[in-house]
């Protein structure tokens, strides 16, 4: 069925049981993204400390393909430089216009690649992507600052 | 006549049900409150024009712009009759989004002495059911004039409250602007009191009847509104053409909004006097093609009869509504009776977002919208992100709901709710 | 490449060619200024569409949705592809004169610390050639914001008189709109004088390229305008769909024209903030099978090649040229050498008014356009009511020009000249 | 051939020698009307002296049917009453709006029937109407004097 390559396991999993999803009181810089199409909202903490990603943390409501990939960004970069965490930024992006055709870097991705799938869902992308360019958001204005 | 209307008889009339949906499955077409399927007779009306009438209606002195200006005002006369007004008071825009708007600008147009000129003070009145459409168009306007944005909130069952009429329609009131049905909760809006309110008042009345219009016989006469707009593509009509209805005395009062060719009575470099209504309102080459589509989509349905519609869809709505109160973790949204409320339903899942509803609803052929129906502060007053909705139209019948409601048992099992 | 292009061939690409005309005649069609036929190929795509794909984009959660939205989409990419711009600059409006309209409203929407406020002082400069869908929304514009509207005059020949540039696009100008081609008289206008000067003293160029985009390739970043609009109507497309482009960093800065659904980042009762371009600028379920429509027919455009399209209206436009200097009591007006003008010739008869040839001709099957064409003023500057105007395009050959000449001669028989 | 009924010989002899086409001086009321699809102009005089017709005269460009229908209404309405004047003008709309199947009656519109043929060439009923509408207009401006 279509359906299992887009809610992997993973995925469910990441949208019943969140990460980092509780705002943490210290950052860097803090954006408020919408997803004005369905309306999913989140706000999202970065902590950039000397070119690291320190912490990441959001609070949101949104579907389960949002919700699992805000969940999935927030933990993975934490402890990247932002070098390294905006590459890979683009790596998902690259992977979501894949329209199906690639299955993703798992030693960059880590847990993203279960969002895979998404890339053959043209409406579902940017749910995908939100949390992720509220991610990339958040720390360019971090090093803006 | 019930037994003449056989929805799975009229499917045949709709070429798309041929399609194969996700997963093997059948199209089960429940978002005509979107936009609405066209059946064989509007597009070969359409394409009819192109292959043998088609040039540019008021100009050309040719038997082809002779024939297209005549299917073109024909089809002016088919729109008039089917919401009983004059045919030099129905405007072909491009969708029911630019008749509001035109209305919005035309005023914002107006000369300070005009009737419809707002300034400081002056009142628009709308409601919390709106859809964006006629919202924003009515914020601006404020925006511009300083006018004040006034509205009807909603009780929890998704009804008007009108308790509070006298104070929310002003003696200031200079338009009220309301949706004849809801998009999102499928209430219909009770019109007598607020026209007769707003009228007292000297208030012009709007009426958003993008949900009505395509669903039940709308007589502008009896309604008593003074503008009405609806799109064509939710009432079996082609995209791009939507109307404006107007009495005719305003609409010869107005400015026009959009301005350019056809439209004028005279021009010269720093001056243009208007054309009478509806050309002063038709700026451009219209859209003729869609118009013509448009006229065949209402004689559609005349033809189906608008009262076997509307009794139809409440039939199916019953019916609907039945399976839904059965249901475990799924909350109906909106009137749960059949009274005063169109075909829409929209509907929220324990522990599943709507998008993900929809999403396992396409697996099974089950074509709904989700979301917040671009009617964003109706669904933050209901403390929602958003519905799932299913909309019926004159295609659909008992099956395709129990395909809806067999649909959402396994989204429960899919997300194990 | 020129032996490819056979206008008999392409011709049966066209059904309307199937058309018995007055008389028993074929349709002999000079009137694709006004309106172009279309082909086989744009009828098929909007069908399709239609039959297998329609939904509401950017919406719904459902197959459907999805294939309309890609769809809708894929027709922007090839829209931009066209004019060699990207494609988030590129707008769905309903036809030229909405997307004239749609930059004047919105230039009159910003704030007054914005680029593109006007205020008493400012100047706005169109021609004596502009056809009304770009002289009065400018005229309206002016006179809401109190700025002022000059132009450039035109020369015996039709040609625009740019000896006086620096006076009329003065330093105060804030907005240049031309036509890059008169729908009357066939002048193309030199752009490169006027850009450079507009863009010196800070104002943008808005150009009309509804006579221009049809019939020769147009690259925006080469002819380093601002703004362009044109009609899909008029480059074998269905009515109802029109091209607004813009540069994108404008249209980031631009206020919107309409308002409504789908055009928002996010929505309350009193406040609206705008989604990116082009959203910003398409409110409301857009005309999505005209656009399908109007990228195919850009593709068949694509596959005869513009420069092909181009080359063949020249020579036909020679051949025509040359037939009509040999006529008696006959007059071209506008430019008589086949230098820097398009596949447009209007003229006038000693003793018969435009109206009546029109109707002689038509007799014989051949299709033109007589009157003011919507450019008034400049028949006033050229002491005409009106003209009779024939317009070339890819179906047109020889056969056609010879069939006009003879109709022309039967006039002057009819009414005895 | 179609041409024949639209251009009968009465017309073109109206269009080549048209009547009463220089205003006269007196007048009530003078109108100027235009024909916005095709740029036709015409300044039609009226001068009605009690409730009669006194003269009707004009100047003004268009086609050989506008010429024609004004010369025709401008030279039949003169010593009509008005509501005489007026019922005419109505009997010859009605003949234009009759899509060709009606002849119109000569004893009312005398050279008018001529322009019968034009009701089957909806481009051109306005043209023929131009001259007969500004008549109408004129001498309603004349009662309200
Ligand atoms: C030069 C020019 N500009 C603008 C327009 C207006 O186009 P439309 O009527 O399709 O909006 C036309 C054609 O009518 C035209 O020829
Ligand atoms: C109630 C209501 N009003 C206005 C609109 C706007 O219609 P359109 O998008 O066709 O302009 C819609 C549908 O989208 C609607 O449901």
């Amino acid at each position: 069925m279509e359906l299992d390559s887009l809610y992997q396991e993973v995925i469910l999993d990441h949208y019943k049981n969140p990460l980092r999803k509780k705002l943490e009181p210290n950052y860097s810089a803090q954006v408020h993204h919408v997803n004005p199409s369905c309306g999913d909202e989140i706000t999202l903490n970065v902590d950039v400390v000397e070119g690291k990603v320190k912490s990441v943390s959001w609070e949101g409501v949104g579907c389960s393909i949002s919700q699992a990939s805000t969940s999935i960004v927030s933990d993975l970069m934490i402890g990247k430089s932002v070098d390294d965490a905006l590459s890979t930024v683009d790596a998902f992006s690259k992977l979501m216009s894949s329209k199906g055709t690639e299955a993703g870097d798992e030693n960059i991705l880590e847990d993203g690649v279960a969002l895979a799938g998404v890339s053959k869902f043209p409406a579902r992308i940017k749910c995908a992507l939100l949390g992720w360019m509220a991610f990339k958001d958040a720390t360019l204005q971090s090093l803006n600052k | 006549m019930k037994q003449m209307f056989t929805p799975a008889k009229i499917k045949e009339d709709f070429p798309i049900f041929k399609k194969v949906m996700r997963g093997g499955n059948r199209l089960v077409y429940l978002d005509s409150g979107a936009t609405s399927q066209k059946p064989f007779a509007v597009l070969d009306a359409e394409r009819d024009f192109y292959e043998n009438h088609n040039a540019a209606v008021h100009r050309g002195a040719h038997l082809l712009a002779e024939e297209a200006s005549l299917a073109y005002e024909g089809a002016r006369e088919v729109l008039a009759e089917f919401i009983n007004a004059q045919s030099d008071e129905v405007i072909f825009t491009k969708s029911a989004t630019e008749s509001i708007n035109a209305i919005a600008y035309s005023f914002g147009n107006s000369l300070p002495n005009s009737r419809f000129a707002l300034k400081p003070g002056d009142r628009i009145v709308v409601s919390e059911l709106e859809h964006h459409a006629n919202l924003i168009p009515w914020q601006q306007l404020a925006k511009r004039t300083g006018a004040e944005l006034v509205w009807f909130s909603i009780d929890d069952d998704g009804r008007l409250d009108l308790s509070d009429i006298k104070n929310v329609i002003s003696e200031t009131t200079k338009i009220v602007a309301i949706t004849h049905q809801s998009n999102v909760l499928g209430t219909i809006v009770p019109l007598d009191s607020i026209v007769d309110r707003a009228h007292a008042v000297g208030a012009v009345v709007v009426l958003d009847a993008c949900q009505s219009a395509p669903h039940f016989a709308i007589d502008v006469k009896t309604l008593g509104i003074d503008f009405l707009a609806f799109s064509g593509h939710k009432a079996l009509g082609p995209t791009g053409v939507g109307i404006l209805w107007g009495r005719a005395q305003y609409l010869n009062e107005m400015e026009p909004f959009l301005t350019g060719g056809s439209m004028i009575e005279s021009v010269t470099m720093t001056e243009a006097k208007w054309a009478p209504a509806p050309k002063k309102f038709e700026a451009g080459v219209p859209n003729m093609a869609q118009a013509i589509g448009l006229a065949a989509a209402v004689k559609y349905l005349t033809k189906l009869g608008m009262n076997n519609v509307a009794q139809h869809e409440r039939e199916l709505t019953a019916y609907a509504l039945d399976k839904f109160a059965a249901l475990q973790g799924v909350k109906v949204i909106g009137p749960k009776d059949n009274v005063n409320r169109g075909s829409v339903i929209s509907f929220t899942m324990d522990g599943i977002h709507p998008h993900d509803v929809g999403q396992v609803l396409d697996q099974y052929g089950v074509a709904v919208r989700t979301g917040h129906h671009c009617a964003w502060p109706l669904m933050k007053k209901l403390g929602l992100v958003g519905t799932t909705r299913a909309s019926f139209y004159i295609y659909n019948d008992e099956a395709d709901v129990d395909a809806l409601i067999a649909s959402i048992g396994e989204a429960q099992k899919y997300f194990k709710v």
